[in-house]
């Protein structure tokens, strides 16, 4: 049995070599350096991968056609980003006097994502209790079993429940529904 | 035949073991291709949104763990070359060393995969999810869920991938423990390895784009 | 050689009716992507047949949603179960292994595995029917396909399926060709149909992938909401069909490429006589197949896209022009001086050469600049796609079936049947689509259920036409069952072709050849070799 | 023949003549010799075994390359040329702001005017449109001006034209939208720059002056409901003869009960119709889509009394 050795020391030196880029680029990170971040961090990150490809995966020493087909990967997809990067990147920004082209990408951004209403707090729950007061309690048989889980009470708060005849609340909006979860479900736990 | 090379026959249709090797390696190779053109497109996405959206990256950037990031990447690093030790000892008949390698590589692989379960039940936790469902709260740019989109995306595709070369990993180790593979005939180990190390390759990437560029 | 001998020996009668489910032979799952496919043809085809329908006059025969789900799937049917696997998966499959003188493709297993993920891709697009149809058009824009009603996320799933086969056809037939030619075939002595199959498995391989995560990323958007293509969650809609074209565009090319070496094997064979520049035609594939990847935006000159990409997508589209333009002139200078037949695989690939002509001379049009933005999303790129996809493509293809048909089957079809329905669909077909590029021209647009009275002449001739197509095909299909019992026995080589897939027995036998034959010329050494 | 109803219209015809003869004498050329290859060297004439062996002919091959190539850039540079006017508006043109909905054009003016499905022009004066979407992507395509143009959500995007003819020009969405794709259709009128300017300041003045046509008897109301009902899109989705299309049929509706998405029951009055114009999500019909745009700020009040009138009289 003959394992040559002075292949698994050159593995073991590109192992360090790799490992010293790597705390070296995170150790970079820490600076601004502005534009010279990215820079870094890619040429590290293409050293690296080129050492992996060359020496972990052999391709240094493949065959031609296997060489060929690897690189050709990375030129087909290079085009790719090069081609898109030609439209995304050289949109006109649409000139006009009386109306406002710039809101407009912002304007069909839903931003009510943001509200967190989905995680229950003691504010919610209060809200809760005085919308459900105001407008659903009348609607809720006093033998009403409600769900034990909130997305199902949510669900029922959307879409109402057709065979007790409640009718949906969706006309509240998200949060106002969530709240009412919130509250039903605290005083399912009680 | 080679009697070292256990059970193993080269294929009907083959006429050298030789040739059925480098055919098993060029589609390898090939499949890589194909590979590195899937996870392209989610590049070709975050190049063209930080491109237009700069400081929303930078912002979002900084939510990341980096020493989290850093550490995974030192490990995939270090069972890249545990592979590349088990190929190279499988191939010289090395069974008992080769396995071991096989396993340290496995568990190199676990670790990884824990360290982003952490990772990620905190994003969750913290509402820093796909767009849709975001739901954190002090955020100044609108678009920064889409950033979270393609941190999970990239990551979790990327994940999909290891767990795969984990499944590939015990199942080569297995095969070497009872002596399948020797000089003769080592492609499975050998594909499995090229194949972890693309999956190491592109984590390579995935680190400093996602983790490090503030 | 021999003769097949009844019974046994040839790939046909090996083993039981069940055998062929586990088949690992490039012949039998070749013949099963055949049938597949063909299947689906006809699905597809019906629903053209409604299309057209609904078209012959203006007010509503269907439910506007209906006609919309009836273009959907016909578009989704005919591109990703027939004409992207027909060639290079059915024919390719059979003759690949057979020409380049192996035993099989370098994976049998993969192979076996591809029809299956195919099948099950199908499966899925299909099972989409059958809940809720979907209405987004092949194409799947975004935000449409995000808001959609509809079973979008199983016809995705499906599209993904058969991308992956498509792939793994791809990458057995690039290492088939690269590792297992017989002794002696060197590349340049290659059939023009393999450089043709290689150039499309390259496509497949490298532009796959991309509509793969492409879909995938529409089902996570409508799973997960991730948003990159919805403008409401702060994506762009426009880089989805950045991706969708990456891929979408490239498999035109998987489309026609196969098709256009079909033709470069019967124009030889049934005019008796060395190809027309084997070289230039051989790597025009191969330049076709790259520049494929560079030209997609011309599909997006109006969608918004900036004027920098319009000006290097239009000068790009412009140079695909010109290795088709020498394929074409070869084809026709292979003619010259030729001792030509006109048995029905030759005339299909007549057919192919002016329908094809069309085809390619009408995207001049759509690939200027000015000009596309009035044309763009009209009758006329409805018609110019069907001159190059159905006019080149599927006259390759039916060139091709009749061509092999003696070899895969060792039955003849019948001859003036052939001719008959070769006449049919030439008809048909320009009766149907010539209109349609008049009326594009007078801006009807395209996937629209009803239409201004103003185009009602042009679409009733249209939809008569169909009829004819229709009619057509339902006698091919009607004589090449009958042939595959009762047709006349063939010969091991009817045509006297000199590939090396004639070399061995009609049907072959299981493992193609007595003896790995050794190649000593190229394949296309008809008629008087001229001295030195 | 299509009318050439811009400047577009006419560079559009000229390029399209020129690649359509190259086109068709290319296509003559090839048809030609291979219909006379093919008699000529019939099998019957031909002896199959004394074919030439001929390689090629680099010379002629890469002529035929360099000649197209040639043409090809021709074409490409000229296109590009044309391309450019198309693009680029000359200065201080009048601007339209053009929203595409499912499935209705939305035309607002820089005074604040609202048309739907329809758009007013003056002559001879360079007009540019801008154009966004409320949902899905939308494509403006004028036939009769050769030109056209995507709408995409999220995203702004421009065009602009000179008209040269008077008249009335069709204008369709030429991107699958959905159902009603082929009915979102729209009608551009050109008219000259005096009568565009006196009908601008007739609807000025009579917003200022809020001389509601508060007098009109029912009867004209109605009929002054039923123009809009077509003019303002809603045939689209509703019809008046009982059929179902995107939206319910309206005719006979009105004062009688309907059924919601939510099982419950809803006189159908005149607060109801309002509030379905307003905001159409409110309540919505039973086993109908949530589809219709709001027409909030493009309906006055009295356009919606108009509307209230027409379906009031409507029978089943």
């Amino acid at each position: 049995m003959f394992v040559s050795k002075s292949h698994e020391k050159k593995y073991a030196v590109i192992l360090i070599g790799l490992l010293c880029l790597t705390v070296m680029t995170v150790w970079v990170s820490y600076f601004d350096f502005g534009v010279l971040n990215i820079v870094v961090a890619m040429l590290v990150a293409t050293v690296k991968a080129t050492l992996v490809a060359l020496f972990f995966m052999h391709l240094y020493e493949d065959q031609r056609v296997n060489q060929v087909v690897f690189i050709s990967a990375f030129i087909f997809l290079a085009l790719l980003i090069l081609l898109i990067g030609s439209d995304l990147f050289f949109r006109p920004t649409p000139q006009s006097k009386y109306f406002h082209p710039e809101d407009v990408s912002k304007q069909f951004v839903e931003k009510k994502h943001s509200g967190n209403f989905e995680i229950p707090s003691q504010l919610l729950i209060e809200e809760g209790k005085n919308l459900f007061e105001r407008y659903c309690v009348a609607y809720f048989p006093s033998s009403y079993v409600f769900p034990r889980e909130r997305q199902k009470i949510y669900d029922l708060m959307t879409h109402g429940d057709s065979a007790s005849h409640i009718p949906s609340f969706s006309d509240l909006g998200e949060k106002e529904r969530w709240a009412i979860t919130h509250y039903l479900f605290s005083r399912l736990e009680k | 035949m080679n009697t070292q090379a256990g059970s193993h026959s080269v294929p009907h249709h083959f006429e050298t073991a030789q040739q059925a090797f480098e055919s098993a390696k060029l589609g390898m190779w090939l499949f890589l291709v194909t590979e590195i053109l899937l996870f392209g497109v989610l590049f070709c996405i975050y190049i063209m949104y930080r491109g237009l959206y700069p400081e929303m990256f930078h912002e979002a950037s900084l939510h990341l763990n980096r020493v989290m990031g850093a550490t995974n990447t030192a490990v995939l690093l270090i069972s890249s070359f545990t592979m590349a030790m088990a190929v190279h000892r499988a191939k010289h008949d090395d069974r008992v060393t080769a396995v071991r390698m096989l396993a340290i590589t496995f568990f190199c692989g676990v670790i990884f995969m824990t360290i982003k379960y952490f990772e990620y039940t905190h994003k969750i936790h913290e509402g820093l999810l796909p767009a849709g469902m975001f739901s954190y709260d002090h955020v100044t740019h609108v678009k920064m869920p889409l950033f979270f989109s393609l941190y999970f995306m990239m990551t979790g595709l990327h994940g999909i991938h290891v767990l795969v070369g984990m499944g590939l990993i015990l199942w080569v180790m297995v095969r070497c423990q009872r002596g399948a593979f020797g000089h003769a005939y080592s492609t499975p180990v050998e594909l499995t390895g090229i194949y972890w190390h693309l999956v190491d390759l592109i984590w390579i990437y995935l680190f400093p784009l996602l983790y490090l560029i503030g | 050689m021999h003769q097949a001998t009844q019974g046994h020996g040839n790939y046909l009668t090996e083993g039981g009716f069940w055998s062929w489910f586990t088949t690992l032979d490039h012949k039998r799952i070749g013949v099963m992507y055949l049938f597949t496919t063909l299947a689906f043809f006809i699905v597809g085809g019906l629903f053209a047949v409604l299309i057209r329908l609904e078209l012959f006059r203006p007010g509503n025969l269907f439910s506007p949603d209906l006609y919309n789900q009836l273009f959907t799937f016909h578009g989704a049917i005919m591109i990703f179960m027939f004409i992207i696997p027909i060639i290079p998966a059915a024919l390719g499959n059979f003759f690949l292994p057979l020409m380049i003188g192996a035993k099989d493709v370098a994976f049998p297993r993969l192979n076996l595995t591809s029809y299956y993920l195919f099948i099950g891709g199908a499966m899925l697009a299909v099972a989409a029917l059958f809940s809720g149809g979907v209405d987004t058009g092949w194409t799947f824009y975004a935000p449409y396909s995000l808001r959609s009603q509809t079973a979008v996320i199983l016809v995705t799933l499906g599209v993904f399926v058969m991308g992956f086969s498509s792939i793994l056809t791809g990458l057995n037939f690039m290492v088939t060709i690269h590792k297992l030619r017989a002794p002696g075939m060197t590349f340049h002595r290659m059939p023009l149909f393999l450089w043709a199959i290689y150039a499309t498995a390259i496509i497949q391989v490298l532009a796959t992938p991309v509509i793969g995560i492409t879909v995938l990323l529409i089902v996570m958007e409508r799973v997960l909401q991730i948003g990159f293509f919805d403008p409401k969650l702060g994506g762009d809609p426009v880089l989805f069909q950045h991706f969708f074209w990456f891929y979408s565009h490239p498999a035109v090319y998987i489309m026609i490429l196969p098709g256009m070496g079909i033709i470069s094997e019967v124009v030889t064979v049934f005019s008796r006589k060395h190809i027309f520049g084997y070289v230039a035609i051989a790597y025009s594939s191969l330049a076709i197949a790259f520049i494929s990847f560079l030209v997609w935006g011309h599909h997006m000159f109006v969608s918004g896209q900036s004027p920098l990409a319009n000006l290097l997508f239009s000068v790009l589209t412009m140079m695909v022009a010109i290795p088709t333009a020498i394929k074409i002139f070869n084809w026709t200078a292979t003619l010259y001086k030729g001792s030509i037949q006109l048995q029905t695989p030759m005339l299909y690939a007549l057919s192919f050469l002016f329908l094809f002509t069309i085809g390619g001379l009408t995207g001049l049009f759509l690939a200027t600049l000015s000009v596309d933005v009035h044309l763009h999303d009209t009758y006329f790129v409805v018609a110019h796609f069907h001159y190059v996809m159905m006019g080149g493509t599927v006259m390759g293809l039916l060139a091709g079936i009749h061509y092999w048909w003696p070899k895969m089957f060792g039955r003849m079809y019948p001859e003036l049947s052939g001719k008959i329905s070769c006449f049919l669909i030439f008809l048909g077909f320009n009766v149907t689509f010539l209109p349609q590029f008049y009326l594009g021209r007078l801006g009807m647009p395209r996937r629209y259920a009803d239409y201004d009275a103003s185009f009602t002449t042009w679409n009733m001739v249209s939809t008569i036409g169909s009829w004819f197509i229709f009619a057509g095909f339902l006698w091919m299909f009607a004589y090449l069952i009958w042939s595959l019992f009762r047709g006349e026995k063939a010969g091991d080589n009817p045509w006297g072709a000199k590939t090396l897939e004639w070399q061995t027995s009609s049907p072959p036998q299981v493992y193609n050849f007595e003896k790995i034959p050794e190649v000593k010329e190229g394949p296309y050494h008809y008629g008087v070799m001229k001295t030195e | 023949m299509l009318p050439q109803a811009s400047s577009s219209a006419h560079s559009f015809e000229i390029l399209f003549g020129v690649i359509f003869w190259f086109s068709l004498i290319s296509f003559l050329a090839v048809s030609t010799a291979i219909v006379f290859f093919v008699i000529k060297f019939h099998r019957t004439r031909r002896d199959p075994f004394k074919t030439p062996f001929i390689h090629g002919h680099t010379v002629l091959e890469t002529s035929v390359a360099v000649g197209l190539f040639v043409v090809v850039m021709i074409f490409f540079i000229w296109g590009w040329a044309d391309y450019k006017k198309i693009l680029n508006a000359p200065q201080d043109p009048l601007e339209i702001n053009v929203i595409g909905k499912q499935w209705l054009w939305e035309m607002e003016y820089s005074n604040g005017r609202k048309l739907i499905n329809e758009m007013v022009v003056p002559k001879d004066e360079p007009v540019k449109l801008l154009f966004s979407s409320a949902d899905v992507i939308h494509s403006f395509f004028i036939p009769n001006f050769r030109l056209k143009q995507d709408v995409v959500p999220g995203l702004y995007t421009t065009l602009w034209f000179q008209a040269s003819l008077l008249g009335e020009h069709p204008v369709l969405c030429a991107e699958y939208c959905g159902s009603a794709h082929s009915k979102m259709l729209a009608t551009l009128k050109v008219v000259s720059k005096e009568d565009y300017d006196t009908w601008q300041k007739q609807w000025e003045k009579a917003k200022t002056q809020k001389v509601e046509e508060a007098q009109e008897d029912a009867a004209s109301m109605a009929e002054q409901g039923k123009g809009l009902f077509t003019q303002k899109g809603c045939t689209a989705c509703h019809t008046v003869t009982g059929q179902k299309l995107i939206g319910p049929p309206l005719n006979g509706i009105f004062g009688k009960e309907v059924e919601l998405q939510d099982g419950s029951k809803h006189f159908r009055d005149e607060n109801y119709i309002r509030e379905s114009l307003m905001t159409p999500g409110a309540k919505m019909v039973k086993g109908f889509a949530p589809l219709m745009p709001t027409f909030q700020g493009t309906l006055s009040d009295s356009e919606v009394n108009a509307v209230i009138a027409y379906l009031k009289s409507l029978k089943e």
